[in-house]
């Protein structure tokens, strides 16, 4: 390749061409020659659900936070239809290993939504078993768990759970951001020379906190897994339907023994990083506006009334059910117990240790002291 | 000219002059640009000082400070930010093993005049990751210089001495003090860059922090004073090479040491402490050198950080356990 | 049954028995297929055992480190080799963040049963970064294990016990004492793994020391004898968590000790050791605890190392030092 | 891209098809669409001499640490057209990052070939100035030297010595398994992300240690590029011509401000890893012949004769002169002073440090005891 074909064949990272789309903003149908789905209205209606759920519950987790009651969110705003889309097309012997946003993908594996509350009310650091879940414990170090992700498809390698249609596949996701992060890029290195069961599912959001992708790349991300070996795809990330087939896609492929897949989720964060970060420092309003226009739900809503598969009463009665839904969450983030001080010295080692127990004997008789006296 | 000034906006105000001094000085690292970092500690410094001098960086720490390393040779001055204190372990190995021994290496042929700016330490409610205190693997790290800001006017002088100096220096700031306002004098520098200092003259009992802790012991000290204990507290500053004229010379004095640090105490800072005033106070210790500390654990969860940090308490009741030897 | 084995040979065996017992132990790492690993301690696993469970990476350690946490939560039991003590920095992030901190993130719902190699110490003539000795960085934090052997039958009996167990434990192992023989008896674990152990029994001084050290102390045990010293010689053989009954109830009989490693002594575990044993044994001590150590610089070239490193004569001065006092 | 295609568009990683090559192993000229080179006899026969040069140079290191006068060697037999093609390449303005294989480059740079010896021998750690020789100290950790070649590149960029023909450039090297390491991956990114002037030179030998070239990749290195935002380009790296020519042009490229570049260059370690390693215990004798077959030298040597460019006599006094430079490398080699003990306090911290002071003089102090005490 010459150089100037390199600078050809290089759209720049952010244009939100040549990406697999099968349901345009505007609720009408496209066809893809690659993907395709086959809904039923039910199923549609479904994934309506989904996505409005999962959308009031992250809403009201942000105002559990300014409420105080969570020490900070990490919202999916606007990544709704990457999340619903991907999390619907595991089956249930697939593993994922999120970020720290994966709040939808969770909660579509038929998770209870309190699961990660408690990380970010600050009374545990997730707390699950990933494993009973199928579903790794939120990751905030950038990157870390694509590693765990290819570790774990190697092992359904060593199992022999690969080859037929009940084999096992892996998702591993991470942000446009995380890309850059050489456990990323070593994590498509391990995967595609043992030919992994795994999906890397980047959600591209289009910022790292407050930089824009242009601070991470040149050219599109799904263009990176060529050159380690496996394909890589863009897909319309707020499009539910695009984003279930081309995961669902990406996983059977690794079930089968074809080895990973790269999925380029584009979509927009519609929100502030976390409820720590003043977006307005940095991007422009029309910015959120002209993605405003391409939001996840609304097209499948128009979808639905376009083709008479959902009536007002449907609408309400999922707006109604999903309030219900962030109610009965809120009043159990409110009641999630602070933890016992002595949790602290708790687990540190499956084995335990002389030195541990000692700290927390001391911690005790401490306390004890304060008792005693009194209070001090 | 003298300031009241938040240990952030002296943090800020240090490096605009240090880039004002010296044009080779360059800033590194996440979100620092438009954003002015997670803590604004850069605000307003990309619009003044350009892209090119304050990079906003890939998202890669191993990149950032391998690349900083390069920008060195190339005769600049890097200034990187760790976003925080758990998201440096990326760079480790290019922090153990390039910018702590290319001096060494080269025989002295080329300087790696680096600071790596690490906001530390828990207290503000995060999650985890975001409260660490990972000093003493740097200190143990020949090559590498250590140093700890308590207060504005050491963050607004240390930094510009950090960056002014051809060492290699990993700079740790008392994230949860950031907001804590005090004077700055902005004429002169009050102290060297790797000299411990008294900063509460005492006769009973000598306690040595750093960052984030000297307030606590300073506090602890105003409370035990009710109680009729008078604490010498050494805010120690510069955690490698550690300067122990001050600490030996205040033991020798009170007999009793109490060290205090946010970070687990084995083989923390208090380890080495302990160890070296016990071999040159040894006739003069009343009691052993005792170590108020964060317990051998993970940084638990943001609703036990009260109880996993030292706070005023447990620094008073080390010395109740000093004074009961 | 009682053989006569090196080290690396013991290591190999105690490998081999562990892929015997379980088959879920895999062993992965740079060149420890075909080649057998740099130092043969993986010498025809490969061959015996398949590709499949004798994996060799692709160069890149937090790969390595970060995948076998992957294999861990599927059930596996992963046995990484890290090639030499100074490789290990790019998996620091993984062994630190992750490794240790899963167990206690999950609130004790997963394990990570890893052992992570690392043949460590200098002594070998090596060029840089093949003689470090980074055991500290990994002592100062919560949640790993950390043992080192010091001899073939500690060095059977202790791999098999680390891959037994379900802690996260990084093993060193005596880089330059891999082909010195010793006794092994491979029936029955003389030692529980997590345990000091009483080498060479003494009255006059306690010298602590782990790893390739505790061939040098004993030697200068030997030495001492002559002039009439009795040296009490203690292998640490778990370095976190420490095991300081014997070490307490040895210094209180003899009232002095001296720490003996290869690593910095800033923040080396002598400090560590140093200020437990003057908290716990201060009435006893007749001086402070020495530590013969490495010195605080990189680690030197090759032809300088002979200087750099503790052996007999700094022992013997150490102790000097100490009846001194 | 469809899985299908991405697996037909790559070739196994190990295939020599596919590259840049001007001079084949029968020593024939063959003709590029996009490199080539206007060599001049003089220039032709200084190659040669270049070439032979090394290669005994480096035999002789190989004997020198045979003879337990060096500590170890790492031997580039078999890499010298990559080396020297390279090396000469480079404009003087030019900086190279090597790993510790580069001798030959070194030797291109004019630099006296004891430099790096004190390393091998142990008496230092490279201890040479880097910028005034404007060739980096050898880098033991895989991959590292990439990420300080491409910072120094981003400071080429911030100085503005780019753009035009005197504009400076970075090369930095590194080799097949060094390509699965984060920090390569992560230079690519900073790179391409900065534009900076600097070719990615990676050194094909085939091997890393023990591990063959399917343990790092699937698919040819050079391909790796693409998805960073850069060309990628594999060179026959036995082709002393196409080394150079390709080298050059994306020497060029970055200096006149059109970014990085990442250069495979074939070729294959003839002999061990280092004088440490077995090769015997992971690859067969075969392989190893079929290779000789393309030597780097043997091939240049037949273009010389059949154009009648050089004699026999030429031939000879390249071997005489390459032989004198030997014996004069090894003479000096068992003329290097062991360094004084003290050296290891020096040069800790550019400022100093009292604590390493004090450790200096208790050590001079211990040392003085035995020549008081007159041994121990
Ligand atoms: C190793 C590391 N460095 C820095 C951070 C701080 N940090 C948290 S989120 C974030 C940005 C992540 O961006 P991206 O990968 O795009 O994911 P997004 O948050 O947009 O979903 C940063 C820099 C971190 N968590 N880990
Ligand atoms: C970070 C790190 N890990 C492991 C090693 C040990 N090691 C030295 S050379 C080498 C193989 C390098 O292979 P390659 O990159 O292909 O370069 P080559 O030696 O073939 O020129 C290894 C694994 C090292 N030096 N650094
Ligand atoms: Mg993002
Ligand atoms: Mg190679």
């Amino acid at each position: 390749m010459t150089r100037a074909e390199s600078k050809r064949s290089a759209p720049p990272p952010g244009a939100d061409v040549d990406f697999v789309q099968l349901l345009t903003p505007d609720g009408e149908r496209v066809t893809h020659p690659d993907y395709s789905v086959d809904f039923d209205a039910d199923e549609l209606r479904g994934l309506y659900r989904d996505l409005v759920t999962v959308r009031k519950l992250d809403a009201e987790a942000t105002a559990l936070q300014r409420q105080g009651e969570l020490g900070i969110w990490a919202s999916l705003l606007g990544q709704e239809a990457a999340q619903v889309g991907s999390g619907r097309a595991l089956r249930p012997q697939d593993m994922a290993f999120p970020t720290y946003r994966e709040h939808g993908v969770l909660y579509c594996r038929g998770i209870d939504p309190i699961m990660p509350l408690g990380l970010f009310r600050g009374v545990d650091q997730g707390g699950w078993d990933p494993i009973a879940n199928k579903f790794g414990i939120y990751t905030i170090v950038i990157g870390a768990q694509t590693l765990h992700a290819t570790g774990y498809a190697m092992g359904i390698n060593k199992d022999g759970k690969v080859g037929t249609d009940e084999g096992e596949a892996v998702i591993a996701y991470f942000g446009d951001g995380a890309t850059s992060q050489g456990d990323v890029n070593e994590s498509f290195i391990f995967a595609s020379v043992y030919n992994a069961p795994v999906v890397f599912f980047c959600q591209n959001n289009q910022y790292a906190i407050s930089e824009p992708l242009q601070r991470q790349t040149r050219v599109p991300l799904y263009q990176r897994a060529s050159g380690f070996g496996f394909p890589g795809v863009r897909v319309d990330g707020n499009d539910v339907l695009a984003s279930y087939a081309v995961t669902r896609a990406a996983l059977d492929n690794a079930r089968h023994g074809q080895g990973p897949t790269l999925i380029e989720a584009y979509t927009y964060r519609m929100g502030a990083h976390t409820t720590s970060d003043d977006p307005t420092r940095y991007r422009v309003a029309s910015e959120v506006e002209e993605w405003q226009a391409k939001d996840p739900i609304a097209r499948v809503r128009k979808l639905l009334e376009r083709e008479g598969l959902a009536d007002d009463e449907f609408f309400a009665s999922v707006d109604a059910d999903a309030r219900t839904e962030a109610v009965k969450l809120r009043e159990r983030v409110l009641a999630l117990p602070d933890p016992d001080p002595t949790e602290m010295f708790a687990n540190v080692y499956p084995n335990g240790s002389h030195e541990i127990d000692a700290q927390r004997e001391q911690f005790a008789a401490y306390h004890a002291s304060f008792a005693h006296e009194g209070g001090h | 000219m003298a300031d009241t000034l938040t240990i952030g906006k002296a943090l800020n105000l240090g490096l605009r002059r240090a880039m004002e001094d010296d044009p080779k000085v360059v800033l590194m690292g996440e979100d620092i640009g438009k954003l002015g970092g997670v803590f604004r500690i850069t605000d307003g410094l990309q619009k003044d000082f350009g892209e090119d001098r304050v990079i906003d960086t890939p998202l890669a720490e191993s990149g950032i400070v391998g690349t900083a390393i390069g920008l060195a040779l190339r005769g600049y001055r890097p200034v990187v930010e760790i976003q925080f204190d758990g998201f440096v372990y990326p760079a480790y190995d290019q922090i153990v093993c390039q910018v702590a021994k290319m001096h060494f290496r080269s025989r002295g042929k080329v300087s790696l005049p680096i600071v790596i700016r690490i906001p530390f330490g828990g207290g503000i409610g995060a999650v985890e990751h975001h409260s660490e205190s990972p000093e003493a693997y740097f200190a143990h790290t020949a090559g590498l210089k250590v140093v700890a800001c308590s207060n504005p006017s050491d963050a607004y002088w240390m930094i510009q001495q950090a960056i002014a100096s051809d060492d290699p220096i990993v700079f740790f700031e008392p994230k949860r003090r950031y907001w804590e306002k005090g004077p700055v004098d902005t004429d002169s520098a009050p102290f060297a860059l790797h000299e411990s200092v008294v900063t509460r003259p005492g006769s009973d009992v000598t306690v040595l922090a750093y960052g984030p802790m000297v307030r606590t012991a300073l506090d602890a000290a105003t409370a035990a004073e009710e109680d009729g204990r008078s604490l010498e507290v050494i805010d120690l500053r510069t955690l490698s090479p550690l300067d122990m004229v001050p600490v030996y010379e205040s033991v020798r004095r009170t007999g009793r040491a109490i060290v205090v640090h946010e970070a687990p105490g084995n083989l923390g800072l208090g380890a080495e402490l302990a160890a070296r005033i016990t071999e040159e106070c040894f006739y003069s210790l009343e009691a052993p050198v005792l170590r108020v500390t964060g317990y051998d654990t993970p940084y638990p969860a943001a609703r036990l950080e009260e109880e996993y940090l030292p706070d005023l308490d447990r620094v008073l009741d080390g010395v109740d356990r000093s004074f009961g030897w």
